[in-house]
């Protein structure tokens, strides 16, 4: 339903361990955002992909409409920095424009691809109940897990509500849209809150107390994974700097 | 209106994680009280936090022709109080960028900062205030639910502007450009969600 | 023969590409019909209502609605809305306003239809289903079988010629589904066309003027009783066979009741036993 | 002989003052019965089964688990849940967690075992339902049936001695149920006691080695296959009649097969006609 959720329980990396997979992703990440833009994140924008695209075999076509819309709202946020204003009226080209606007989007991009390896290869579910092994709080873990669980119900009634609104033709017409969003966002305010009650009732029934503590599946982080992502890492860095002083 | 993963230069999205966490942490705090007095509070809460995430998934019209997204956080910040509002807030948002690839993790401090503390705040303030003046219960949810998604708009323009400077005329120039660009769409859409928040509140008390 | 409502020409569809849901689907739905959709979970029966209703775009195929292809452009979509209505399986997926009236009135409303004719569309629609007393009541405070019927007056109040049901007997219990087929018949003689989607095979039997059966991603249209006896379009099907043909089959070799059709067993036991207890149980059995 | 597993003794019950939803209940669950619990919507089944396990209090009137009376503070329905635990109808009512394995791993895990013995409990359990291989998978991604099973396989887990399913075979398809009945019957050969809710008067007839009417308030126990083909008791109960007893006085009149019990209309079809076709209808049927 959410195509990035279902692609990471479809992936081949499914059953690494979300370590190993958090240290490459944001290893990544953190080599975008802190290298050079040129040639550092070029670079990690292409090591991500080929990471998505080969070992984690996300379908190109899955990646482009990930993709799609945050890339558009990086295009749409870089135009200002192409132009300089200093009054109302007093507009021109900003000298290093096109270098600002271009670096910035750059290191997005490649930050985007960074937070999609993670994204597309690791799912929710694996991740939410070990995040109390860095501290998070567990009542926060435990509600994050029960949003998680919840929203996709919630998400298939809105999807069902909006069919049979169509059906009565709840499109039509402007003012008949906005009733109809409307009467989404309130049958789903309902359906949310009848959900927390039969879910208490039925929890009680199998003898939910206060903790909703559950045991995740066993992986270990594998130990070449890890090397290797460091090497990675590191080659990444040394390569970006040899470019910098060469060029 | 989320910054897009990486957009933020490395210290200022560092910045805006540490402006954030006293919030979430406060948050936290009253949510981990919340439930240790009441276990089927989590279940209310996690049915919360769904639906914001189904709200602002939902598809509204804007004039420009696109569909945009309402943020949820006023009706959210009206029902549950802003200091919950900004741990569930952020929930949401660290799922919006994992499920939807909408915002990012090196962005999340300065995403969180303007839609769930400052929307919420600005919500459940403008709502008690509206109401002490007398409004209705309509005007003050509109008021409240409009004002904080330009609220919102406004801080996201505000960092923006802040990470890029205007090279002639700085913060206040950059603000001005940043401001006008996503007005288009902005300003329609937080009328737009000020009147559907108030469609779906009047649902509610009927009910 | 005049025009069916509603035709299927060598339909596909999948929701993936090279993955079809349904393929070379051929069905015709002449007015005034009852027909009963059998299928397993799964196997394409909600797919092809949807297909049918304009939800989804074919693949390969035309959908005719009152012999005109089916466009799904704006106004395409608006012509076939007010022919052919659809009521899902579960009604709260269907009911989004506060109160029965209101939701009922959704579509009348929509339509642009004028307020006294959008009353009496609404009046019109929840006599029709036996609902006109729960009118003021908030939907979400109604047990399961009424919100099914109110979901139904949704429908119904667009006067729709061919109504589309889901699995509507499905949460309901012996009395509930009797019930429902009752107000059904009475739809039926009004003058709509009825499709109705069930794994009863003997709900099918004895309600259905005829059976399609719709499994793996083929459609059968036209199921005889002697199929639904067992065999292998059945057993194709994941479906269990149904007792009336079979107890038709047994009568036939039984002295002194070969021909006897029993749809029902309380029909049986009347059969078997003409007396009072019979008859007793014939009245619950209606 | 031995102690029941679950007794009701002259139980009553009602949510508001005034307004019994149960009287005068009288119930013996003996280990190792299957026991099918017949009874229209609204008529008190639920309430039956939460009065049985603890969530509610009886108004008047004992429960007894064990021969031991039950009491509702912590400890007292610890001890219930590790005896008996009971399934609801929807699955989304009861699954929680993002896989199959950390939903069914919340029972062992809240009772304090070890590692080692969640895994295993959980890994049993999985196996018991036939889902060992979803155990990875998400809960959002499951097929109603498949949700169902887990929802089981989270009772299961914790070995309870009497499982009680409400309405479980609600919504699958015809081979849906056969199958979860199969794996009933599994875990009933492995010594649990099952209750089992259906409006289905033909399913409770070939299934159960007893059958209990809830209607009305009242529960009556050892209905007989007699009643199930008719009578006051059925209407009363706002129940149709089974076919299978029916059938069961016909065959009695027709020369060559008095006699004969098929259960379903594959076995009828079979004793008409042994040849293939009634065989092969035979397996699909089983």
């Amino acid at each position: 339903m959410l195509a990035l959720d279902a692609a990471a329980y479809a992936s081949p990396w499914r059953r690494r361990h979300p370590a190993e997979k958090a240290l490459l992703a944001l290893g990544l990440l953190g080599c975008a955002l802190l290298l050079p833009p040129w040639p550092g994140a070029a670079l990690v924008g292409v090591t991500a992909a080929v990471a998505l695209l080969g070992p984690a075999a996300l379908p190109p076509r899955l990646l482009a409409r990930a993709a799609r819309t945050p890339l558009l709202f990086i295009l749409t946020g870089s135009v200002p920095m192409l132009v300089a204003v200093s009054g109302p009226t007093s507009v021109r080209w900003a000298p290093d424009g096109v270098a600002t606007a271009g670096a910035t989007a750059g290191r997005a991009a490649a930050a985007l691809l960074c937070l999609l390896l993670f994204a597309a290869t690791t799912p929710l579910a694996d991740v939410l109940p070990r995040l109390h092994r860095i501290g998070v709080p567990t009542a926060v873990t435990e509600v994050a897990a029960l949003i998680y669980r919840m929203l996709f119900l919630l998400l298939d009634s809105v999807h069902a509500v909006r069919q049979a609104q169509a059906a009565r033709l709840g499109y039509r017409t402007w003012a008949s849209t906005y009733r109809s969003l409307a009467g989404q966002a309130g049958a789903v305010f309902l359906r949310a809150f009848s959900l927390a009650r039969r879910l208490e009732e039925g929890l009680a029934l199998r003898g939910y107390t206060g903790s909703l503590a559950v045991r995740t599946e066993v992986r270990r982080p594998s130990a070449a994974f890890l090397a290797t992502t460091v090497l990675l890492l590191a080659a990444l860095v040394l390569a970006t700097r040899m470019l910098v002083v060469t060029g | 209106m989320h910054i897009a993963e990486g957009y933020l230069p490395p210290v200022q999205a560092a910045a805006w994680f540490a402006v954030s966490t006293p919030f979430v942490i406060h948050g936290t705090r009253n949510l981990v009280h919340q439930v240790r007095g009441n276990p089927d509070a989590k279940l209310l809460l996690g049915a919360s936090g769904a639906f914001t995430f189904v709200l602002s998934a939902l598809k509204i019209p804007s004039v420009t022709g696109s569909c945009s997204h309402p943020t949820g956080v006023g009706l959210g910040a009206i029902l549950f109080r802003a200091p919950v509002m900004s741990v569930l807030g952020t929930i949401v948002l660290l799922f919006q960028a994992l499920l939807l690839a909408h915002g990012g993790l090196s962005t999340l401090g300065a995403n969180v900062f303007s839609m769930a503390i400052v929307g919420p705040w600005v919500a459940y303030g403008v709502f008690v205030l509206v109401r002490r003046l007398g409004g209705g219960l309509g005007v003050s949810v509109f008021c409240a639910a409009a004002l904080a998604d330009l609220a919102t708009y406004c801080v996201t323009s505000a960092q923006l502007a802040l990470a890029f400077p205007d090279p002639d005329s700085g913060f206040v120039g950059a603000l001005a450009k940043f401001g006008s660009i996503f007005a288009l769409t902005q300003i329609p859409l937080a009328i737009s969600e000020g009147l559907l928040t108030v469609l779906v509140v009047r649902l509610l008390t009927r009910v | 023969m005049s025009t069916p409502l509603l035709e299927l020409r060598a339909v596909g569809f999948g929701y993936e590409p090279n993955r079809p849901v349904l393929t070379g689907v051929d069905l015709v739905v002449p007015a005034g019909r009852r027909m009963a959709v059998l299928g397993p979970n799964g196997g394409g029966k909600t797919t092809l209502f949807r297909l049918m209703v304009g939800a989804l775009a074919t693949e390969s195929g035309t959908v005719l609605v009152g012999g005109v292809p089916l466009c799904r452009n704006r106004a395409g979509l608006l012509a076939v809305r007010q022919q052919v209505q659809l009521v899902l399986q579960d009604p709260d997926d269907q009911l989004f306003a506060a109160t029965v009236f209101q939701d009922v009135s959704f579509g009348p409303v929509n339509l642009g239809l004028d307020d006294d004719q959008v009353r009496h569309r609404c009046a019109e629609a929840l006599a029709a289903l036996e609902i006109s007393d729960l009118a003021d009541r908030p939907t979400h405070l109604l047990s399961y079988g009424q919100r099914k019927r109110v979901a139904i007056a949704g429908a119904v109040a667009l006067r729709p010629r061919v109504l589309i049901l889901d699995e509507p007997t499905a949460g309901l219990d012996p009395s509930g589904v009797e019930a429902l087929l009752r107000t059904l018949d009475a739809l039926h003689r009004g003058g709509t066309t009825l499709l109705l989607a069930t794994h009863d095979v003997d709900l099918a039997y004895r309600w259905a003027d005829e059976r399609v059966l719709v499994a793996r991603g083929h459609v059968r249209q036209g199921v005889t009783g002697a199929e639904l006896a067992g065999g292998e379009l059945l057993t194709g099907a994941r479906l269990t066979p149904a007792w009336a043909p079979v107890v038709h089959r047994l009568l036939d070799r039984t002295p002194g009741l070969a021909g006897a059709r029993p749809r029902t067993p309380t029909e049986l036991a009347h059969l078997l036993d003409p007396g009072p207890a019979g008859r007793a149980g014939g009245r619950s059995g209606e």
